[in-house]
C-alpha cells in the first residue's frame, strides 16, 4: 500500500512540477518528487541509494534549480 | 506480493513517458531540463527494481545473521551499486546544463527554446 | 522541355539556401550534385530490398525514383528538417526512439 | 609488464585533477602537461597484451554448470586497443602540443577537459563491463561539453547545450537498455552476457532482449552520430576549436567502435542487428555527404564529412564477417588520423584569416603552401585515392560488400567517396586556388609551427598505413577473428 501512495506522489507532483506557471515552485515539486522517490528506494530495500537520493535529489537538485531562477526569470512566459 | 514490482514499473514508465513529452512539448528550458531529469529518475527506480526481493532484507550482513540464509533472502545488491553512480552522474549533468542556461539568459533574457536555443547558422550575418 | 524548365528553377531556388551573401557558381553546382546523388543513392539504397522480396523492391523503387525527381529541388527542403534548432533535434530523437523500440519489440524476429 | 594497463586510464585521469591544480604556476603546469602527454602515447606501445582484474578478483569456476564468472572489473588489452589507445594518445599529444604553444598562459580547466576526455575513451575502449563504459561514457560527454563550450567561437554554448540535452534523453535510455541486459543476466560483464546469450541461457526471441538491444542501439547512436545525431555533432565540431574538434571526433569514432564491438559481442546472432546497423550507416553516409555538399562553413562541412565517414565504418561492422569488421575498423583508425589532420589544417587557415566562410577565401595557395599540400593529401586521402591509406580501407570495404552478395552497397560505397571528392575539391577550389578577393587582407599572419609539425606527423602515418596496410589489418583481423 505504501509504495502506491509514494507512486501516486512521484508522477502527480512530477506532472504538477511541469504545469507550474511559476518556476521556483516547479523546483520544490522536483524535490518533493525526489523525496518520494527516495521513500520509494527505502521501501525497496536500498537504504543506501535512499540516502543519496534523500541527499542529491530532494535537497542539491531543487538549490541548483533555484539559484538558476534566480538568476534568470521566476515566471515562464 | 509481484504487484509491488508491477506498480513501481509502471511508475518509472510514467516517469520516462513524462521526460520524453516535456523533451518535445515544454518551450521553457528550466521545465524542459526539469522534464529530461524525470527520464534519469525513471531509469533508476527501474534498475533498483531488478534488485527487489519480495519478503527480503536490506543487503547489509548484520552480526549474528546466518550467511546462508542472508544469501538466500537479501535483495541484489549489484543494481543498488551501479544507481548511486547513475544519481551522481544525473545531478552534475543537470547543473551543468544550469549553468549554460544562466550564461544564455544574460545573452537572450528569455527562457524560450525557440529562440534561446534555435538554429544558429542562419544568425551569422554576412557582412561585407 | 517542362523538365528543363524545373531543373532551371530549382537552380534558381538554390539562391535562398546560400543567403544572405552571394551564391557563388562551386556553391550551386555543388548543390547540383548534392541533388542528383541524393536521388541516385537513396533509389539505390531502396534496391537493397530485393533480400526480402523482389517484387516489392521494384515497386518501391519505381514510386520513389517518381516521388523523388517529380519533387525537385529536395535539398531545401532536406536543409530546413535538419537545422540546428533544438526542436527539431530533439522531435526526430524521440520520433527515432519510438520508431526503433516499436519495431524491434514487435517486429525484431521477423528478419 | 600487465601492471601498465590501468596506467593508461589512472595517468590521464591524474594529469587532469593535478594540472587543475597546479595552474596558477604556468611553467611547472606546462612542463608537466608536455611530460604527460609525451607518456600517453607510449604506455600503450610498451604494456604487454593481457587481462587486469580490478581488486585482484580472479574470474571464478561455477563447478554446477562449467562456467566461469568474472566478479571483477576486468580490462582487457589486445591488439586493436593498442592500436587505437595509441593513436588517441598520439593525438592527444599533438593536440596539447598546439594548445601549449599558441597560448602563453595556459588554461587548467581546457587541460583538465582534453585529459578527462582521453582518459573516458581509454577506459572505455579497454573495458568489459558495460556499465563501467556506460559511466566514461557519461564523463566523456561532459568532457566534449567542456571542450565545445570553452572555445571562443560564437554560439559554442548554444551548441553545448543542445548536445547535453541530446545527452540526457541518450544516455538513460542506453542504461535503460543495460538494465534490461542485467535483468536477463544478472551481471554486467560482457564476457558473462556473452556466454550467457550463446549458452541459449537468455531466450533471443524474447521481446525484452530485443528492445534492450533498441535502447542500447539508440543510445549508440548518440554517441557516434549517425542519424538522427548528425547535425549536433557536426555542429559541435564546428563550434570547438580547430585542435578541440581533431580530438572531439577522435572521441566519437573511438567510443563509437567501443560500444558497437560490445553489441556485437552480445547481439551477433540476431539478424535484426546487422540490418539496424547497416541501415543507419546508410542513412549516415548519403545524408552526411549531401549536407556537406551543401555547406559554406568548412569547418561544418568537415564535420558533416567526418559524420558521413563514420557510415563506412558502421557498414563495415554491420556487414558481420571477418574480412568487414577489419575492414570497418582499419577505417575507423584512418577516419581518426585523416579528420583529425584535415581539422588541424583548416583549422590553421582559420588561425592565419580569422575567416570560416568559403565565399570570402581565395587565393591562400600563395601564402601557405605547406598547409595547402599537406591538405589536399589528407583529404585525397578521406577520397579513398591511391596510395594512401583511406583507399586501402574503403577498398576492403567494397571487397567485403561484394563477397557478402551486396552490390548495391558497394557502389553506394564508392558513389559516396566520389561525392566526398567531390566536396573536398570544391571546398580546396574556393579556398586556395580561386583569385584572391580584395578584401581578405592576409599580411603579417602566420600560421603556427606546431600546427604544421602535428600535420607532418599526422601525413606520415597516413602514407606509412596507406603503403603498409598490413602493420594494421593483420593484428585487427586476428582480433576478430577471436570475437566471432
Amino acid at each position: 500500500m505504501l509504495e502506491i501512495i509514494l507512486s501516486i506522489i512521484i508522477v502527480l507532483s512530477a506532472i504538477l512540477a511541469l504545469i507550474q506557471k511559476d518556476l521556483l515552485k516547479a523546483a520544490i515539486l522536483t524535490g518533493f518528487s525526489a523525496a518520494a522517490l527516495a521513500a520509494l528506494f527505502q521501501v525497496l530495500l536500498a537504504p543506501d541509494v535512499a540516502l543519496t537520493q534523500a541527499i542529491v535529489g530532494a535537497a542539491i537538485v531543487p538549490v541548483f534549480i533555484a539559484l538558476a531562477v534566480k538568476k534568470t526569470q521566476r515566471s515562464d512566459g | 506480493m509481484i504487484m509491488v514490482q508491477i506498480v513501481i514499473l509502471m511508475t518509472s514508465a510514467a516517469l520516462i513517458v513524462i521526460g520524453l513529452y516535456s523533451a518535445i512539448f515544454i518551450d521553457n528550458i528550466i521545465k524542459k531540463i526539469i522534464g529530461i531529469s524525470f527520464i534519469e529518475e525513471g531509469v533508476n527506480l527501474f534498475i533498483v527494481t531488478l534488485g527487489y526481493k519480495a519478503g527480503g532484507v536490506v543487503p547489509i550482513l548484520m552480526p549474528g545473521m546466518d550467511p546462508a540464509w542472508f544469501a538466500a533472502n537479501a535483495a541484489a545488491p549489484l543494481p543498488f551499486g551501479l544507481v548511486l553512480t547513475s544519481i551522481v552522474i544525473g545531478a552534475s549533468t543537470l547543473a551543468v546544463m544550469l549553468a549554460l542556461v544562466m550564461v544564455l539568459y544574460r545573452r537572450y533574457h528569455t527562457l524560450s527554446t525557440k529562440v534561446m536555443l534555435a538554429d544558429t547558422s542562419k544568425r551569422e550575418e554576412y557582412d561585407e | 522541355m517542362k523538365l528543363y524548365d524545373q531543373i532551371f528553377n530549382v537552380v534558381k531556388q538554390f539562391r535562398k539556401l546560400f543567403s544572405p551573401g552571394p551564391v557563388t557558381n562551386a556553391d550551386v553546382s555543388g548543390s547540383i550534385t548534392a541533388e542528383i546523388f541524393l536521388i541516385v543513392s537513396l533509389v539505390l539504397s531502396a534496391i537493397l530490398l530485393r533480400h526480402v522480396s523482389i517484387l516489392l523492391a521494384g515497386l518501391v523503387t519505381l514510386i520513389l525514383a517518381i516521388v523523388l525527381i517529380s519533387n525537385i529541388p529536395l535539398i531545401p527542403k532536406f536543409k530546413i528538417e535538419q537545422e540546428d534548432s533544438l526542436e527539431k533535434m530533439l522531435f526526430y530523437a524521440v520520433v527515432t526512439l519510438a520508431l526503433i523500440a516499436t519495431f524491434m519489440y514487435w517486429g525484431g524476429n521477423l528478419v | 609488464m600487465n601492471e601498465l594497463i590501468p596506467l593508461m586510464v589512472i595517468v590521464p585521469l591524474i594529469a587532469a585533477l593535478l594540472i587543475s591544480t597546479i595552474s596558477r604556476f604556468n611553467t611547472v603546469t606546462k612542463v608537466f602537461t608536455f611530460v604527460v602527454a609525451l607518456c600517453l602515447p607510449l604506455i600503450p606501445i610498451l604494456s604487454n597484451y593481457g587481462l587486469h582484474y580490478f581488486g585482484g578478483y580472479e574470474p571464478m569456476l561455477d563447478t554446477v554448470s562449467g562456467v566461469i564468472y568474472h566478479p571483477a572489473i576486468t580490462y582487457s588489452f589486445t591488439f586493436l586497443q593498442q592500436i587505437f589507445i595509441g593513436a588517441v594518445g598520439l593525438l592527444t599529444f599533438l593536440v596539447v602540443f598546439i594548445y601549449l604553444t599558441k597560448y602563453k598562459k595556459v588554461s587548467g580547466p581546457y587541460l583538465f577537459l582534453l585529459f578527462l576526455g582521453t582518459a573516458a575513451v581509454t577506459a572505455m575502449m579497454l573495458t568489459d563491463d558495460i556499465f563501467h563504459m556506460f559511466v566514461f561514457f557519461e564523463i566523456l560527454a561532459l568532457a566534449q561539453v567542456g571542450i565545445v563550450a570553452a572555445s571562443s567561437i560564437d554560439y559554442s554554448y548554444e551548441m553545448a547545450l543542445k548536445y547535453m540535452v541530446l545527452g540526457s534523453i541518450g544516455s538513460p535510455i542506453m542504461l535503460l537498455g543495460i538494465g534490461f541486459l542485467l535483468a536477463l543476466t544478472g551481471s554486467v560483464n560482457v564476457t558473462d552476457i556473452a556466454v550467457a546469450v550463446h549458452n541459449g541461457l537468455v531466450d533471443v526471441t524474447s521481446p525484452v532482449f530485443l528492445l534492450s538491444l533498441a535502447l542500447i542501439f539508440f543510445g549508440w547512436l548518440y554517441a557516434s552520430g549517425l542519424p538522427p545525431f548528425h547535425t549536433i555533432k557536426s555542429g559541435i565540431y564546428s563550434k570547438a576549436e580547430p585542435h578541440g574538434a581533431a580530438l572531439l571526433q577522435s572521441f566519437t569514432v573511438i567510443s563509437m567502435i567501443s560500444i558497437v564491438m560490445i553489441m556485437f559481442r552480445i547481439y551477433a546472432s540476431l539478424p535484426i542487428f546487422e540490418v539496424l546497423i547497416v541501415f543507419f550507416s546508410i542513412l549516415a553516409m548519403i545524408l552526411g555527404v549531401s549536407l556537406a555538399l551543401t555547406q559554406t562553413d568548412f569547418r561544418r562541412m568537415i564535420g558533416f564529412l567526418a559524420v558521413g565517414e563514420l557510415g563506412f565504418i558502421g557498414l563495415g561492422i554491420g556487414l558481420g564477417t571477418n574480412f568487414s569488421i577489419t575492414a570497418g575498423l582499419f577505417q575507423a583508425l584512418n577516419e581518426i588520423i585523416i579528420t583529425a589532420l584535415l581539422f588541424i589544417g583548416f583549422g590553421a587557415i582559420v588561425n592565419a584569416t580569422n575567416e570560416v566562410d568559403t565565399r570570402k577565401l581565395g587565393g591562400l595557395l600563395a601564402y601557405h603552401p605547406k598547409v595547402a599540400i599537406m591538405l589536399l593529401i589528407a583529404g585525397l586521402a578521406m577520397a579513398g585515392v591511391p596510395p594512401l591509406s583511406g583507399f586501402q580501407s574503403k577498398l576492403m570495404l567494397v571487397q567485403a560488400s561484394l563477397s557478402c552478395g551486396f552490390p548495391e552497397i558497394s557502389i553506394l560505397a564508392i558513389m559516396v567517396s566520389i561525392a566526398t571528392f567531390v566536396v573536398f575539391v570544391k571546398t580546396y577550389y574556393t579556398m586556395f586556388l580561386k583569385p584572391k578577393p580584395n578584401d581578405l587582407n592576409l599580411e603579417g599572419k602566420e600560421v603556427p609551427k606546431a600546427m604544421i609539425f602535428a600535420m607532418a606527423v599526422l601525413l606520415i602515418i597516413v602514407v606509412l598505413l596507406g603503403i603498409f596496410p598490413d602493420m594494421a589489418t593483420g593484428g585487427i583481423s586476428n582480433f576478430v577473428g577471436g570475437i566471432l
